[in-house]
């Protein structure tokens, strides 16, 4: 099965840059892996960490996060904070075995389709080499864990 | 005190002796001490790069291996050694693959480097470590009127390292002007004297060599100092040649700045290794009053 | 996808990555050739060689005497508006011409860079004396006398070895370069 | 025995604090012994497994359960309280979200043996014993239970009704979660629904914190014993790693108050799936460092300085809800086991 | 389970989705999904036949979501959205997958680009069902509007606006308008006098009733957001009383201290301590140097005003900084640029070597009015050069500068080599250029005419300019030194003085301005534009424009015509009175928030406020962007961003790994 192995990686993009870059690496017709599943956040800045952590738990091999370079960001900052929160996240995935290629904050302007397509190649070849992550089997053991916890219902009392 | 790795390279050890005992000496006088690097080898020069790269590096490297295992910082006198030296170091961190090919060589000699030195210049020791205010206060015999020629050369500020100015540098005018001579403007300071052509490309090499000395000579020149035994090789065994060449009669003394600040700092002509040149620097002693120490 | 690669891929490949760009983001706006202090004596200006080796032309570069000419002055390299290391392009060009034998025969350079390689391997220092007779039967008869008067005064001066000195454990230290490639241990 | 409605309350990998805060309601503890009959609770009455085994199902009323399920023998427990109660409550934070004892779930079995049997200054074992599950002796065959390589939380082995945050409880929020139960119990008073997390304030800690709150920018991070805290200012602010903010309160901010940072052990605010998650966010959000408009690696470098003064990020954003967080586990040598 | 109704529509977009996505297979298995109640899959979406097969469901099926996979979000959103609208559905029930741009277009592997698709369809169903109706925000469009900087682009967009009828509030921070133009001699190519045709509009702009001019100020404070900005602006102290003044100059003929004009003639010549930077000057008020006047400095002096014949005294020198509040709707921002300083290239002598020139110090020498009364003349003020050299591309073009083109400087370096021919006959011009960029209308004629004027080209970057001669020919000159790459030969070019065309720059303090008014600024420190191609004088923040060289190098032409594009963005919204802004904005829950102020300085458009009295934060909704980052912050997780909450992403993060993610089951 590992042979043919090809990760799913899942993307968060921002609206303004990488999002923009995606749209025109297609639109150049540029072919590069089909693994990353972009999904549109306004802004690098809006990824909460849950968000990588959910997509891991469930059964991603990657997540890559985009946005625009430092300094150019369409809401000034957000992408600054995007990586102060990345910088941490990562020294915290370092402790729960996440291999570092596994998850990648990447820079990406709108004009530049070509990087962004180099960079899910790129990290597409990573994560195929480190092989399928697949958390539920691999690290939860199969033991059965539900995903959707019974999830507490909020009662003040 | 002080102290260094001194990495003379083979041309300080017979053919620029002077220049290896003016830079012991000088630096005697601030309190830094220069220990010759114990089993050095030769850094490549810039030939070894043709053959090939990484063999190259390593050669350097296990030089620098060899300084850090002393736990001392490397200096070279020679622009060329140094120039191999900055960059193998440099380029020896920021490449791991690099790295580690080298150490794999470089454990058939029971050597391993680290990464944890820094390389300097001899020029840099002057310009940065003891820097010109402390020159200055050590001068006991200032060199008014002597008008001194800065000749940099190319490898003490090229390539280009991070932060460094290497189309207008001052450093070594400041150190000229801390031992009480007067810097020129020499406009071609920075062009290469043509020494690794020497050799190769005759022709060429005496031409840059006169383009330099017509360039000192015309800024009013007293004598053309230098930071480098190649330069200084160059510049003063060939003016004959060039003379002959070009049917100039140029007889410009070229003195390392070593030995110039030797003299400023009142040490006696012997020890700096003066009387060795082809060039006869008589000419300046006279114009400077010299006050020799014991 | 295993076109053949480009001279100007081969010549990058040559190169580490810490040494700019690749030759292919060249402008061809002269500076390196109105930089050069050799370039008079070059037949074909440093621009035209980075041209040269971007537009494939093989043969002709390694015929050009424009690369053993080079000083390594590294003036080019540091005012190249492009980034380009154009002195380490040179000494990539050198390996390739020196690997594949491909210079041209009346050049002094890769001979001496060959002697000067071997006496390296063998003491691990350089010592002119045995340096000098390896290229100097190259010479002009008026730079032979030249040259032998100013080595005469320069040992009269005490500054010629009479002994090649040499490093304490010279078979560790060959095997040290032959780890690296079998040149130079080997002779 | 009367028909007075029955009470379990029994243990698993825990402390032991929670059955201490059950009875540290004070003199309300009367009244709990005036309404219900206790059917079991190994901490203070001497009942046998057997007798649990013995009672119809849901004879129990409500079932306090306290400990994180560690080992076959939590499992085997849980299940059977969960058939003989008609209310499983996970009570504190080790049966809520795996707690201290989840925090193994960083590392593997073996290297939580190898610390607890061997690398430990304190432990002097020279003939290298380990726990075995079957040893045999004169008298038979003695078993211990298995030893999981995961902690999990209670409603990751069963179905529990109620969630009681905290390590342990405090007790005005025990007091009142028990005022419910008795109401619903005797007055047949509206139960709040199935899967609800009780006794907490339902807003952050910080709403109960009374130290001085203001815009952060925190440019060091310090350990406790690194830093005498200014009195009556946040202690976030001051780059004492607080878990004030992500944490739902009840509490009363008994820890910040006293000088030390929240260490979050009332869990997420509900709507939050990943109390870590959030708490790094937040903290890594108001990290003082990386302007726009410095170079790209200069902004990482500094950011990464700061981020360098947070030892242990796992350890500390998930102290208390790790086995509850959306990873469970970290991955070991490769994988989970 | 979702009560909701889920249409979803995959678009063959002709061969560009289904050569390469079944999607007939992705539309067959959209439609066993949960909630799905149809699926489609049709030639063209966006026709209006596609739009009419979605009005149609949502009214006779009764859908209550939409999805349709097809092209990006940004191509067709606002079309299907429309659709939904139309058939009464609210437009944010709407999601889109981007089938095309992020799939079919980067792949010829059809199964796993049929695959990808499912996963991004699936994703938007996953979402859609958990999406809020949404209504857009009105906001009011105050009228009136700040332009900042006083240069010809400026100028022409506070003319454009003020002409049809609006308050314009021109601010400039030197004492007079005009700005780079002003300095200049002539314009290429047609070599109008530069002066001639910028002074009608400058009094133009100080006469109009619908201009407040006020120069010698600066921003210092932008709060607020489209229709509805406070500027604080800092009127500094002129120490001139505007109201009497009448400009007579008296004044400054009688002051008696002289300084170097470093400003208007970049050190070429001189001013008086109470100056006007050019006889032209709008407004005509001269302003007083505190730094350097006599009375400032020792107290004593006041020439000027005992000579001043204004009743009252136009002279006050107790004149003090006005602070202003100024409410606007509209922000044009044309700050310019600055040349880039030639001394960073050591090699070419600027400063060493006396008789090398900036392009600006030769524009004031040519200018009759300047400080050689237009002679060409080295240092010395007297000797004309016998041959010149203009040096192309000093700082652009060059990584280790400026990586850019700095686009005027081959046309205005041509228009100095004519100069040059037309006051000195007989001097030698050598333009060293590397490439001759001469796009525009009648430049590549420009260029023609030098050609024919005998200006003698070389096409190199100039390597060094030296003063060290190597033969008797190059004694007492400059000597220039550059690869003639066209014989491919190094030259060494004697001449009597050296023009350097440096690089267009930034401003120093861009990226300062970029954030106090709250936008974007490149790499090189010029004004992001909303898009290169289509929006090129908007920013990503809404009503804020750029006009001119702060977005990029540009000539007079040009700036002209962006300063009358952001006029004209301008007036445009000003006409409608009041615009709808999207409503993805955040909302924290008062009830629930503990005033942790985590959020409070997340928000780069302060749209974040913290009551003290309740320690409570909250969110200004018209402040608000909505990007969302205060949300990804909020450790308490009490701060919704709509059309992105966390129940939205988390499903689309589920619906997306829809075929690796593990069984929702219980143990």
């Amino acid at each position: 099965m590992s042979e043919n192995f090809e990760p799913v990686i899942v993307g968060f993009l921002c609206n303004w840059c990488s999002y923009r870059a995606a749209d025109l690496a297609g639109t150049a017709r540029l072919k590069y892996a089909p693994n990353m599943r972009p999904i549109r956040v306004m802004c690098s800045g809006r990824v909460d960490p849950q968000f990588v952590l959910k997509a891991l738990r469930n059964g991603a091999d990657g997540v890559m996060i985009a946005g625009c370079h430092p300094g150019e960001c369409h809401y000034v900052s957000g992408n600054i904070k995007a990586l102060r929160r990345f910088v941490l996240l990562k020294k915290m995935l370092r402790q729960l075995g996440v291999e570092e290629e596994r998850v990648q904050l990447v820079w990406a302007s709108a004009s530049e389709g070509i990087i962004l397509a180099e960079k899910v190649d790129k990290m597409t070849a990573e994560v195929r080499a480190l092989g399928p992550l697949n958390w539920n089997k691999t690290v939860l053991g199969g033991n059965g864990h539900p995903v959707v916890k019974a999830e507490p219902v909020a009662e003040e009392v | 005190m002080k102290k260094y790795a001194l990495f003379p390279g083979c041309s300080l050890e017979k053919m620029a002796a002077s220049y290896y005992r003016s830079s012991v000496e000088t630096t005697k006088k601030f309190g830094v001490e220069l220990q010759e690097l114990e089993d050095w080898n030769c850094c490549g020069a810039t030939t070894y790069s043709y053959i090939d790269e990484l063999l190259a590096n390593t050669l350097v490297a296990r030089n620098l291996a060899l300084a850090e295992k002393e736990g001392l910082d490397f200096v070279a006198p020679c622009s060329a050694c140094y120039k191999n030296a900055y960059f193998t170091n440099k380029y020896i961190k920021e490449d791991p693959d690099l790295w580690e090919h080298i150490n794999y060589a470089l454990e058939q000699d029971d050597l391993q480097f680290h990464g944890s030195i820094e390389v300097y210049h001899i020029i840099d020791i002057f310009a940065k470590e003891i820097g010109p205010e402390e020159i200055k206060a050590k001068v006991t015999n200032p060199l008014n009127g002597l008008k001194v020629a800065p000749y940099y050369g190319c490898q003490i500020v090229r390539p280009r390292k991070n932060g460094e100015e290497f189309e207008n540098p001052q450093f070594f005018e400041e150190i000229i002007d801390a031992m009480g001579a007067e810097p020129v403007d020499f406009a071609e300071r920075l062009r290469c004297c043509g020494a690794s052509l020497i050799m190769t490309n005759r022709q060429a090499a005496l031409e840059m060599v006169r383009v330099l000395l017509n360039n000192a000579l015309n800024s009013g020149a007293d004598v053309i100092a230098t930071a480098c035994p190649l330069c200084q090789v160059n510049l003063e065994c060939y003016q004959t040649a060039v003379n002959e060449e070009f049917g100039t009669d140029f007889k410009m003394p070229v003195l390392y700045f070593t030995q110039i600040m030797g003299l400023a700092l009142g040490l006696p002509r012997k020890q700096l290794g003066i009387g060795s040149e082809l060039v006869s620097a008589a000419p300046i002693f006279s114009q400077v009053m010299v006050k020799e120490g014991k | 996808m295993s076109a053949k690669p480009t001279f100007s891929h081969e010549i990058s490949n040559l190169m580490y990555k810490s040494h700019g760009n690749p030759t292919k983001s060249c402008i061809q706006c002269g500076t390196c050739a109105g930089t050069c202090p050799v370039a008079e004596y070059m037949d074909q200006t440093p621009r035209r060689l980075i041209g040269m080796i971007n537009a494939n032309l093989k043969e002709e570069v390694l015929a050009s005497n424009t690369y053993w000419f080079c000083a390594s002055c590294y003036h080019c390299t540091v005012r190249c508006p492009s980034q380009i290391d154009i002195a380490g392009v040179m000494y990539a060009v050198k390996r390739y011409s020196i690997w594949n034998k491909s210079y041209s025969e009346d050049l002094v350079g890769p001979a001496f860079s060959e002697a000067f390689v071997k006496i390296i391997a063998r003491s691990g220092r350089s010592y002119e004396p045995i340096l000098a007779p390896t290229y100097m039967f190259s010479m002009e008869p008026k730079e032979f006398v030249q040259e032998a008067f100013n080595a005469t005064k320069m040992m009269l001066k005490g500054r010629i070895p009479v002994l090649p000195t040499r490093i304490k454990h010279i078979k560790n230290f060959q095997e040290m370069i032959r780890r690296i490639i079998p040149i130079g241990g080997e002779s | 025995m009367s028909d007075k409605p029955k009470l379990a309350m029994y243990w698993s990998a825990s402390c032991g604090g929670c059955e201490i805060s059950v009875l540290n309601i004070h003199e309300h503890i009367l009244t709990v012994d005036e309404v219900f009959d206790v059917a079991f609770f190994p901490c203070i009455a001497d009942f046998k497994v057997h007798h649990v085994e013995s009672y119809p199902d849901g004879y129990i009323d409500v079932c306090l359960w306290n400990g994180a399920v560690r080992n076959s023998e939590g499992e085997h427990m849980a299940h059977l309280l969960r058939q003989k109660s008609k209310f499983m409550v996970a009570y504190g934070s080790c049966a809520y979200e795996g707690c201290i004892p989840a925090l193994s779930n960083l590392t593997s079995k073996e290297a939580t043996f190898n610390t607890v049997y061997f690398d430990n200054p304190s432990i002097d074992n020279p003939n290298k014993v380990l726990p075995t599950e079957s040893v045999q002796v004169t008298e038979g065959e003695l078993t211990l239970p298995t030893f999981w390589n995961t902690v999990k939380s209670l409603d990751q082995v069963i179905d529990v009704d109620y969630y009681l945050p905290g390590c342990p409880p405090e007790p005005p929020q025990i007091w009142a979660v028990l005022q419910v139960i008795v109401g619903a119990l005797l007055e047949g008073k509206p139960l709040p629904p199935k899967g609800s997390l009780v006794g907490h304030s339902g807003v952050a800690v910080c709403e109960e914190c009374p130290l001085e709150k203001s815009e952060k920018t925190i440019t060091k991070f310090f350990r406790p014993y690194e830093i005498v805290p200014e009195p009556g200012v946040c202690l976030l602010e001051q780059g004492i790693v607080c878990n004030g903010p992500a944490t739902v309160g009840g509490c009363g901010a008994l820890c910040p108050q006293v000088g030390m940072g929240c260490r979050g052990c009332y869990g997420p605010l509900p709507g939050v799936e990943d109390q870590g998650g959030k708490m790094l966010s937040a903290i890594a959000s108001v990290i003082g460092a990386g302007e726009a408009g410095m170079d790209e690696h200069e902004i990482e470098r500094q950011i990464e300085a700061v981020v360098d003064t947070i030892v242990d990020p796992a350890g500390t954003f998930y102290r208390f809800s790790m086995a509850h967080s959306l990873l469970e586990r970290a991955k070991v040598n490769g994988k989970g086991e | 389970m979702n009560e909701e109704k889920v249409g979803v529509y995959v678009c063959h977009c002709g061969t560009n989705i289904a050569k390469v996505v079944d999607v007939v297979d992705v539309a067959t298995w959209a439609g066993e999904q949960p909630n799905v109640e149809v699926a489609r899959e049709y030639k063209f979406m966006c026709s209006s036949l596609g739009q009419e097969l979605i009005e149609q469901d949502i009214k006779e099926k009764g859908l209550t979501r939409v999805v349709v996979a097809s092209c990006s979000p940004h191509m067709h959103e606002k079309t299907f959205r429309g659709a939904c609208e139309r058939a009464g559905l609210n437009p944010f029930l709407f999601e889109m997958a981007n089938i095309r741009e992020h799939d079919s277009w980067i792949t010829d592997d059809k199964v796993a680009a049929t695959q990808k698709a499912k996963s991004l369809t699936n994703a938007a169903i996953a979402r859609v069902v958990h999406h809020q109706p949404l209504e857009p925000i009105p906001v009011e469009i105050n009228p009136n509007t700040l332009i900042v900087g006083g240069g010809i682009a400026g100028i022409t967009a506070a003319l454009e606006l003020a002409d049809a009828g609006n308050h314009v509030y021109l601010v400039e921070r030197e004492p007079s308008i005009g700005g780079h133009m002003a300095q200049l001699d002539k314009t290429f190519p047609t070599l109008d006098c530069s002066a001639c045709i910028l002074t009608p509009k400058m009094v133009d702009v100080g006469q109009h009733a619908n201009i407040t001019l006020l120069t010698w100020s600066e921003v210092e404070e932008l709060d607020g957001y489209l229709g509805n900005f406070t500027a604080t602006v800092r009127k500094k102290a002129r120490y001139v009383n505007e109201e009497v003044c009448t400009g007579c100059g008296i004044c400054i003929e009688k002051c008696p201290a002289k300084v170097l004009d470093e400003v208007f003639e970049v050190g070429m010549g001189t001013r008086k301590v109470i100056y006007r930077p050019f006889p032209q000057a709008v407004p005509k008020y001269p302003v007083i140097d505190k730094e350097n006047c006599i009375y400032f400095l020792r107290g004593k002096c006041k020439a000027c005003e005992l000579f001043c014949p204004t009743e009252p005294n136009s002279i006050d020198f107790t004149q003090k900084d006005e602070i202003l509040k100024l409410q606007v709707g509209n922000i044009i921002l044309a700050t310019g640029y600055d040349l880039f300083d030639v001394k960073r290239i050591p090699q070419y002598g600027y400063g060493r070597l006396k008789n090398v020139f900036t392009s600006l110090e030769f524009e004031r020498m040519v200018n009759a009015s300047g400080p050689t009364d237009g002679k060409i003349v080295l240092r010395d003020g007297k000797t004309p050069p016998a041959s010149v050299a203009i040096v192309h591309c000093v700082g652009s073009r060059d990584e280790n500068y400026h990586k850019y083109c700095s686009k005027i400087c081959c046309m205005y370096s041509l228009k100095f080599a004519h100069l040059v021919h037309e006051r000195i006959p007989d001097a030698e011009v050598y333009n060293c250029y590397i490439d001759m960029r001469t796009p525009g209308k009648g430049y590549e004629e420009f260029y023609h005419r030098l050609l024919e004027e005998g200006t003698n080209f070389i096409r190199g970057k100039v390597a060094e300019i030296t003063d060290a001669p190597r033969i008797p020919a190059e004694e007492g000159k400059l000597v220039v030194q550059v690869e003639d790459t066209l014989i491919g030969r190094q030259r060494r070019v004697p001449v009597d003085m050296v023009i350097l065309s440096p690089a267009m720059e930034a401003k120093p303090d861009s990226k300062e301005v970029s954030q106090l008014f709250k936008m974007g600024c490149d790499f090189d420190g010029f004004f992001t534009e909303r898009h290169p191609k289509l929006d090129p004088v908007a920013t990503m923040t809404e009503g804020i424009y750029i006009a001119g060289a702060c977005q990029g190098p540009k000539d007079v032409p040009e700036s002209v015509v962006q300063g009358a594009a952001a006029a004209a963005r301008v007036a445009g919204l000003i006409n409608r009175g009041t615009v709808m802004m999207e409503p993805v904005r955040a909302n924290i829950d008062q009830d629930k928030c503990s005033g942790c102020r985590i959020c409070n300085n997340m928000c780069p458009y302060n749209a974040i406020v913290f009551h003290e009295d309740r320690h409570v934060s909250e969110v200004i909704t018209a402040l608000c962007q909505g990007c969302g980052t205060c949300v990804a912050a909020c450790p308490s997780g009490i701060i919704t961003g709509a059309h992105f909450t966390n129940d939205q992403v988390f499903s689309e993060i589920e619906g997306i790994l829809w075929d690796v993610r593990p069984e929702k089951v219980l143990a």
